[in-house]
């Protein structure tokens, strides 16, 4: 990775940023419905006093100039006040976002460790029950609509049997001094075992159903380059080698045959984010995504458009995990 | 995989074009699950056609006293409505049957939009590069930055409620998808012999894009737009799940099991049937457009 | 065969079929095919793609995967039938006695993992006097894979083992596989096609050094080519297959001087000129037929100057002379008995 | 691999086992919504101050039958019509140990009355729930003396709802620290406050004990109260009958039975302060003539409504006023459901082949105005539900004068203090922000200008008797009925009820 191929990279990220910020402003700007209105809610009051509140949340000023003011305080690192909460939207997201972060990070790592093995014995043993059984499931997985899958879940192993809590990141009475504030590594830092199966208890059923459909298409993907990478010469060579069948499969064609694997599953987390909001929603998960929906039906603009630079800056930073990750599993390609 | 090709005797002899698709829909039509798989999506198109037909009571009918009746083999159920009632006392059967309408409706239209704009924008600037793929690259990649669902919700805050608008904020980013695919095969085709030929022997850009590009990168942008259209019926339900999709009455599937949401804990009913609905037809499609893209093309994966 | 036992052959194939079940049909990939590798001796394999050559030395390897399977012959290699053995037992005979190289090293190398590491694990797998200590052993096989990186000629071997095969040039990676298959001394070295991806003067470098190293090893070769022009410069004896048969089998020198097949004919016909070698040439004209539901009959009959009505049968292997056989019932006129 | 089986078995069992075991001592409530902020003064929404109110006290509160009662305040009284005297009661502690006093109290006020007093010149979102107040100060050490610009009546009814900070503790922390500190006198203080999750309180011990005249005057009964975030409603339900938590709010009607039927947990239900109406639009030429009105007033069952949909739990209104507000005309004869009469109405006015209108609503209320449109549409007004959201509702129906589009606006007025002043005038006066049927009538307003300075509570009475009158006479609006708000609770409670204005105080709520 060379210092260059890094910086245009980075510069590369101005133009999709402020992009993104212009469609976002734009957008919340074309939105009708007015944040004061709905923070007045059923009340008589002066003009006087609605015009002080506008202009306390800095909507009495022009379009364009609102624009302008986002911009350059946004360069500083400023993002704005939320309208709602009062105070920095970059702290208000920034307690909601290690919720997300530890859910999307669950249902990631689920997703891996499931297809990727799936995927490599569905392709070894091709036609075999198993290989069946992984195409239904991975088919079932990307039809099955999450809002609706989750909400079977949490009915039967939440409420019919009472395994699993209803809701929520953790029960109230596990307390855990907060490291990196993602629940189940700080709970295991702290060496509170009853805490972290606690969260673990919590995390389960919404990070299956945020990572099933993920899983579906890695295993599919999976299968697929394994398939592919099994005809080629030097797994031919390999074999004419003489090695193990293990080691064919494991040393020879694992390695190549991740890395489409891996270049889905870093585009794949992107829609992982995108998703969390229903899954948020449907288990009460106190994450950015349902705050991101709640917030555009209230109208907080600044909160809004700092989510959503949040996702895009996200994004552009995924595909660079994915275009290092290629370079690491494949020798021939420097970036 | 078509298996000649997959031999190794090498024995595979160069074909016409023709007998290449026929032999592909051959293969289709030996992969008995995608054949089934089709005939349920043909179903479902012919459930949502003659949806006044097949329903057996007005999707929009209220009766107060039927109020979220259960299913014929419950107790207290009855055939005349036989998956039950909803909160309002309507049929839920009749509720699904139109509400495959609306799915397979702002299904096919947002690919149908998505996929004309994405293979224009996508030609565009694979063919002629330049500022036009510079700027066209540049919009798919804000695009790309945003996540889906967000920015169709704050598309449907902006336009309002609605069948057109629900098309619209799909297929606003849903383009993306066929533009990729479109400008990366382009990229390639561009450079082949023949198309080097009919710029040689004088032909328009707009020709050359229409008439000698896009008829041989179609098969996989039919092929991923089968797929996509899967997603875009689930994106729809999302979105009428969340509150942001069609106006009411009319049935929408994901608006039926967000409204049957809040009853499920003693009328499991309403919002469980309309799920299933979504479950067969996306999984039908789905099924079909990977024995599609098995017959068609080969090498193309996800 | 009456050949005498003490020059019993290395390999002795006879009567493989090979069969690839497919959905049109069965395609009889190798027919009825009979091999013998004699020891010390280089054997040419010649024949258009499809003619069955290297789906007969995949056989003998025991390469050959569903939907592809051996469905009948004998493969005796040094007194062993490997048909018999169990998969554990092939695999040391796979690589350990048997090495094999393929046609193209770019993509028979593995992308992902470093010269070093390829030649290695061959070593490893096939080496039963390493040392037992971990440190020791690893020695012993890094000072082997330096020598025989070094024994194909690449030079400064010990910095290259951790290079990964795309930094190599075309030419250094045909040495590099070749010193992966040798690394085992192996009796019997197949190699599938060494130089058609290389270009001339490579070609002429690669080709010494098979022969080279045939010699100083002691090892027999087993040489694939479809061009007879490398086999007359390197091979002792050489075999010509078309559409899954042997069609003849012969001293090189007597095959290439008096061809008894009129598609080994057409071969030399169009040998092409020394400055033009390793140019894809048609040889003849028309196509090998499709190995699905042949006629029982000569199947070189459709491109075949000289069928005839008696052609439209099977034909059987002919001796044509001293270790000579042709599968020809026209040329034998012209032999004259 | 045995091994690793059985190391998967084990965390499956632990997966398995119940969560921590529930003390006796901690209450938990299942609640819609996190609070926005802890800040008293810094936020427009019920919820929030429905949390923080277990943790701040305020001047005066309200007990569960909305009785108003000094609280921080030892008494108070009304000097002259825009002169009010509070006097502080001594010997209370914050959390933080320090004593509250006069000066914290007026400090409060200041600070959401004045223009820019939160600091960074802005002023409390608040200030306007304080009415005309023009300055307060502390007279003779413990009084706090609140003077208005001109009468006001409302204001001990107004001043629940503002809780008492700490200056020091402002000061110190500045508006921004607010946002997530809570330093109180109330019953509980905050222990961690989980974004999103939950808000965990325990109970000061050093609590002077609260309102005199509602007993018991103590400390809170619970060692802890918890507010558990849990939005959606069947979720919330499961949590309550798996007994995870001990009250919730909002408990759908459909789901009244399965929480009665269930062994330990009970329904509770409280009239609201919300009044539900259907706007007509009165520029549109349609609904300009009364009959029309009329005609969709007979059109609807409302009883049939809440009886089905409602399960019940709503109480019919004839004006806009709660069955329990000051000032509710009880005699008001209303409109019966007749849809024939409702023809014969269209046709004199007009219109005997029905009409064609839509009728908006919120997204929340879809079932129910969908219902409504059904039973309009069988008495020939043809009515089409638009679903919109609650905000752009808002834009197109509260015009305050401007000129509106629309037909019908299925809608709702909350009245935190049951004073008809804070939903008449609003709803009624010309041009007011809630007259979203562009209803003016010049006596009216002037009748309800006199109410509002008024300070004979009997005579004011009377004034609001014949306002409703008045307005049901010239039927702006259907008027539609006031739902109870049903909680579901823990039979292991006791020493709570729910209070109309939806407050969730703990301070005596118990479990066994």
């Amino acid at each position: 990775m060379s210092l260059t191929k890094l910086i245009e990279r980075l510069l590369q990220l101005v133009p999709v940023l402020l992009g993104v910020s212009v469609i976002v402003f734009i957008m919340m700007a074309l939105t009708p419905g007015d944040p004061v209105e709905i923070m007045i809610g059923d009340q008589n009051i002066s003009a006087e006093q609605e015009a002080q509140m506008r202009r306390d949340l800095g909507l009495d000023e022009p379009v364009h100039q609102r624009f302008l003011t986002f911009l350059g305080n946004a360069v500083q690192g400023d993002f704005g006040t939320s309208f709602y909460h009062r105070r920095p939207v970059s702290e208000v997201i920034a307690e909601r976002l290690p919720a997300t972060i530890e859910l999307s990070l669950v249902a990631l790592i689920l997703a891996l460790a499931t297809s990727i093995p799936l995927g490599v014995v569905a392709a070894i043993r091709k036609n075999s029950v198993l290989d069946r059984l992984a195409t239904v499931g991975s088919l079932l997985g990307v039809s099955l609509p999450g809002f609706w899958f989750g909400i079977l879940l949490l009915m039967l192993f939440a409420v019919h049997l009472q395994l699993l809590p209803v809701a929520g990141r953790i029960s109230y009475q596990s307390e855990i001094e907060p490291i990196t504030h993602l629940l189940l590594v700080d709970s295991l830092l702290r060496g509170r075992l009853d805490a972290f199966a606690d969260a673990a208890r919590h995390i389960i059923l919404p990070a299956i159903t945020l990572g099933l459909p993920m899983t579906a298409i890695l295993t599919r993907v999976t299968r697929t380059s394994m398939l592919e990478v099994m005809r080629t010469d030097y797994i031919t060579f390999a074999e004419a080698k003489g090695l193990s069948r293990r080691r064919v499969i494991y040393r020879h064609a694992l390695k190549n045959a991740l890395i489409p694997t891996v270049s889905v599953a870093a585009i794949e987390t992107g829609s992982l984010l995108g998703g969390n909001m229903i899954v948020e929603t449907v288990f009460g998960w106190p994450g950015l995504g349902r705050l991101v929906v709640e917030s555009i039906f209230v109208r907080n603009f600044p909160l809004v458009q700092a989510a959503v630079l949040l996702y895009a800056v996200t994004y552009v930073m995924l595909n660079f995990i994915a275009d290092i990750l290629y370079t690491v599993l494949n020798p021939r390609v420097k970036l | 995989m078509s298996t000649a090709a997959q031999s190794p005797t090498e024995a595979a002899t160069p074909a016409a074009a023709t007998s290449i698709f026929r032999r592909n829909m051959r293969d289709f039509a030996d992969n008995r699950l995608a054949l089934v798989s089709a005939v349920v999506v043909v179903l479902f198109v012919l459930m949502a056609l003659a949806a006044p037909l097949v329903a057996p009571h007005d999707p929009n009918a209220t009766d107060l006293f039927r109020r979220l009746q259960p299913p014929a083999w419950m107790e207290g159920g009855s055939w005349s409505y036989p998956l039950g009632a909803d909160a309002l006392g309507r049929d839920i059967l009749s509720r699904i049957i139109y509400g495959t309408r609306i799915s397979i409706f702002i299904g096919a239209a947002v690919i149908l939009v998505a996929t004309t704009i994405g293979i224009l924008a996508g030609l565009a600037a694979g063919y002629l590069r330049g500022w036009t793929d510079v700027a066209i690259s540049r919009l798919v990649d804000i695009l790309l930055g945003f996540p889906y669902l967000i920015f169709a919700i704050g598309l449907m805050a902006m336009m309002g409620p609605g069948l057109v608008n629900i098309i619209l904020a799909l297929a606003y980013k849903e383009w993306v998808i066929p533009c990729r695919v479109v400008r990366g095969e382009t990229l390639v085709t561009r450079e082949l012999e023949y198309v080097e030929a009919a710029r040689a022997l004088g032909a328009s850009r707009g020709h050359i894009m229409l008439r000698e590009i896009l008829p041989n990168i179609l098969s996989p942008v039919i092929v991923v737009s089968t797929i996509r259209m899967a997603h875009v019926i689930i994106l729809e339900a999302s979105l009428s799940f969340l509150g942001l999709g069609v106006q009411p009455p009319t049935a929408s599937w994901g608006a039926m099991v967000a409204d049957g949401r809040a009853f499920i804990l003693e009328s499991w009913w309403v919002s469980t049937f309309p799920g299933v609905a979504i479950l067969l037809l996306v999984l039908a499609i789905n099924v079909a457009s990977q024995g599609l893209r098995d017959a068609f093309d080969p090498r193309f994966s996800e | 065969m009456t050949d005498t036992a003490a020059s019993q052959p290395l390999l002795s194939v006879s009567g493989l079929r090979t069969v690839f079940e497919t959905r049109a049909g069965s395609v009889f990939a190798v027919d009825g095919v009979d091999v013998n590798v004699r020891r010390g001796e280089c054997l040419g394999v010649v024949g258009e793609s499809g003619s069955g050559k290297s789906v007969t030395f995949s056989s003998v390897m025991g390469l050959i995967k569903p939907p592809g399977r051996i469905a009948a012959g004998e493969i005796i290699f040094d007194g062993r039938d490997l048909r018999a053995l169990s998969p554990a037992e092939m695999r040391m005979v796979r690589g350990g006695e048997i090495a094999m190289t393929l046609q193209d090293a770019l993509t028979a190398l593995n992308p992902a993992l470093t010269v070093g590491a390829q030649i290695a694990e061959m070593i490893e797998a096939h080496d039963p006097g390493l040392p037992r200590s971990e440190p020791a052993r690893r020695r012993a096989i890094r000072t082997r894979a330096v020598e025989m990186l070094g024994l194909v000629g690449i030079p400064s071997p010990d910095e290259r083992l951790r290079q990964y095969p795309h930094e190599f040039s075309g030419g250094m990676r045909q040495r590099i596989m070749i010193a992966i298959a040798l690394a085992s001394r192996p009796r019997l070295l197949i190699a599938d096609e060494p130089t058609t991806a290389l270009d001339v003067t490579i070609q002429a470098q690669v080709l010494e050094l098979i022969t080279e190293l045939r010699t100083e090893l002691g090892m027999s070769v087993v040489l694939i080519t479809h061009d007879l022009g490398v086999v007359a410069e390197h091979c002792d004896r050489v075999m010509v297959m078309y559409a899954g048969q042997v069609v003849e089998e012969g001293p090189t020198a007597e095959v290439i001087a008096d061809p008894r097949h009129p598609y080994t004919k057409g071969l030399l016909g169009s040998i092409p000129r020394i400055e033009l070698r390793g140019q894809k040439i048609q040889p003849i004209e028309g196509q090998v037929p499709e190995l699905i539901d042949l006629p029982p009959q000569c199947r070189f009959y459709s491109r075949c100057a000289l069928a005839g009505a008696d052609c439209l049968k099977p034909i059987e292997m002919r001796r044509v002379g001293p270790d000579r056989q042709a599968r020809c019932i026209r040329t034998r006129k012209e032999v004259g008995a | 691999m045995t091994k690793l089986h059985r190391t998967l078995m084990v965390s499956a069992l632990a997966l398995c086992t119940a969560a921590p075991a529930v003390s006796a001592q901690e209450l938990v409530v299942g609640f819609t919504r996190d609070a926005d902020t802890l800040d008293p003064a810094n936020h427009r929404n019920r919820e929030t101050e429905t949390v923080i109110r277990n943790m701040f006290d305020g001047v005066l509160t309200r007990d569960s039958s909305m009785e108003i009662h000094p609280q921080l305040a030892e008494s108070y009284e009304q000097v002259s019509p825009t002169v009010y005297d509070f006097h502080i009661r001594e010997g209370v502690q914050f959390h933080d140990g320090t004593e509250m006093t006069a000066g914290d109290v007026a400090f409060t006020l200041r600070r959401i009355t004045e223009e820019g007093a939160m600091g960074d010149g802005q002023t409390s979102p608040r200030q306007s729930l304080m009415g005309p107040v023009e300055s307060v100060e502390v007279v003779e050490g413990n009084t706090v003396r609140v003077t208005l610009s001109e009468p006001w009546p409302l204001l001990p009814a107004m001043l629940p709802f503002q809780e008492v900070v700490s200056q020091d503790f402002v000061e110190e922390v500045g508006t921004e620290g607010m946002a997530t500190q809570a330093n109180g006198t109330g019953p509980f203080e905050l222990v961690e406050w989980r974004r999103g999750d939950s808000i965990i309180m325990e109970r000061f011990e050093d609590y002077y004990g609260g309102a005199e005249g509602i007993p018991p005057v103590d400390t809170a009964c619970v060692e802890r109260a918890i507010f558990r975030i849990i939005p959606e409603s069947a979720s919330r339900v499961a949590a309550l009958l798996s007994g995870d938590v001990h009250i919730i709010n909002e408990l759908p009607p459909h789901s009244v039975a399965q929480v009665e039927n269930n062994s330990g947990t009970e329904v509770m239900t409280v009239n609201g302060t919300r009044s539900f109406f259907i706007a007509m639009n009165m520029e549109n030429e349609i609904f300009d003539d009364i009959r029309v009105r009329q005609a969709v007033a007979h059109a609807i069952d409302r009883d049939l409504i809440i009886d089905r949909i409602l399960g019940g739990n709503a109480e019919a209104i004839n004006g806009i006023l709660s069955p329990d507000a000051f000032g509710k005309n009880d005699e008001l004869e209303g409109y019966d459901y007749d849809p024939e009469r409702a023809q014969e109405l269209l046709a004199e006015a007009g219109y005997p082949d029905g009409i064609e209108v839509t009728l908006d609503v919120e997204g929340a209320f879809r079932d129910t105005a969908q219902a409504v449109a059904s039973l309009l549409t069988d008495a020939g007004i043809n009515t089409q539900v638009s679903v919109g959201e609650g905000t752009m509702l808002t834009q197109q129906w509260r015009t305050e004068g401007e000129p509106k589009t629309g037909d019908m606006y299925f809608t709702s007025w909350g009245n935190g203090s049951l004073d008809p002043q804070g939903i008449f005038v609003p709803t009624h006066m010309t041009d007011a922000r809630g007259n979203s049927a562009g209803y003016a009538n010049p006596e009216l307003d002037a009748l309800l200008e006199e109410a509002a300075v008024e300070t004979d509570r009997a005579e004011r009475a009377e004034m609001y008797q014949e306002a409703e009158a008045m307005a049901a006479a010239d039927a702006p609006y259907v008027y539609l009925w006031v739902p109870q708000d049903i909680y579901g609770v823990s039979t292991r409670l006791s020493g709570w009820s729910p209070s109309p204005d939806s407050r969730i105080n703990l301070h005596d709520a118990c479990l066994d």
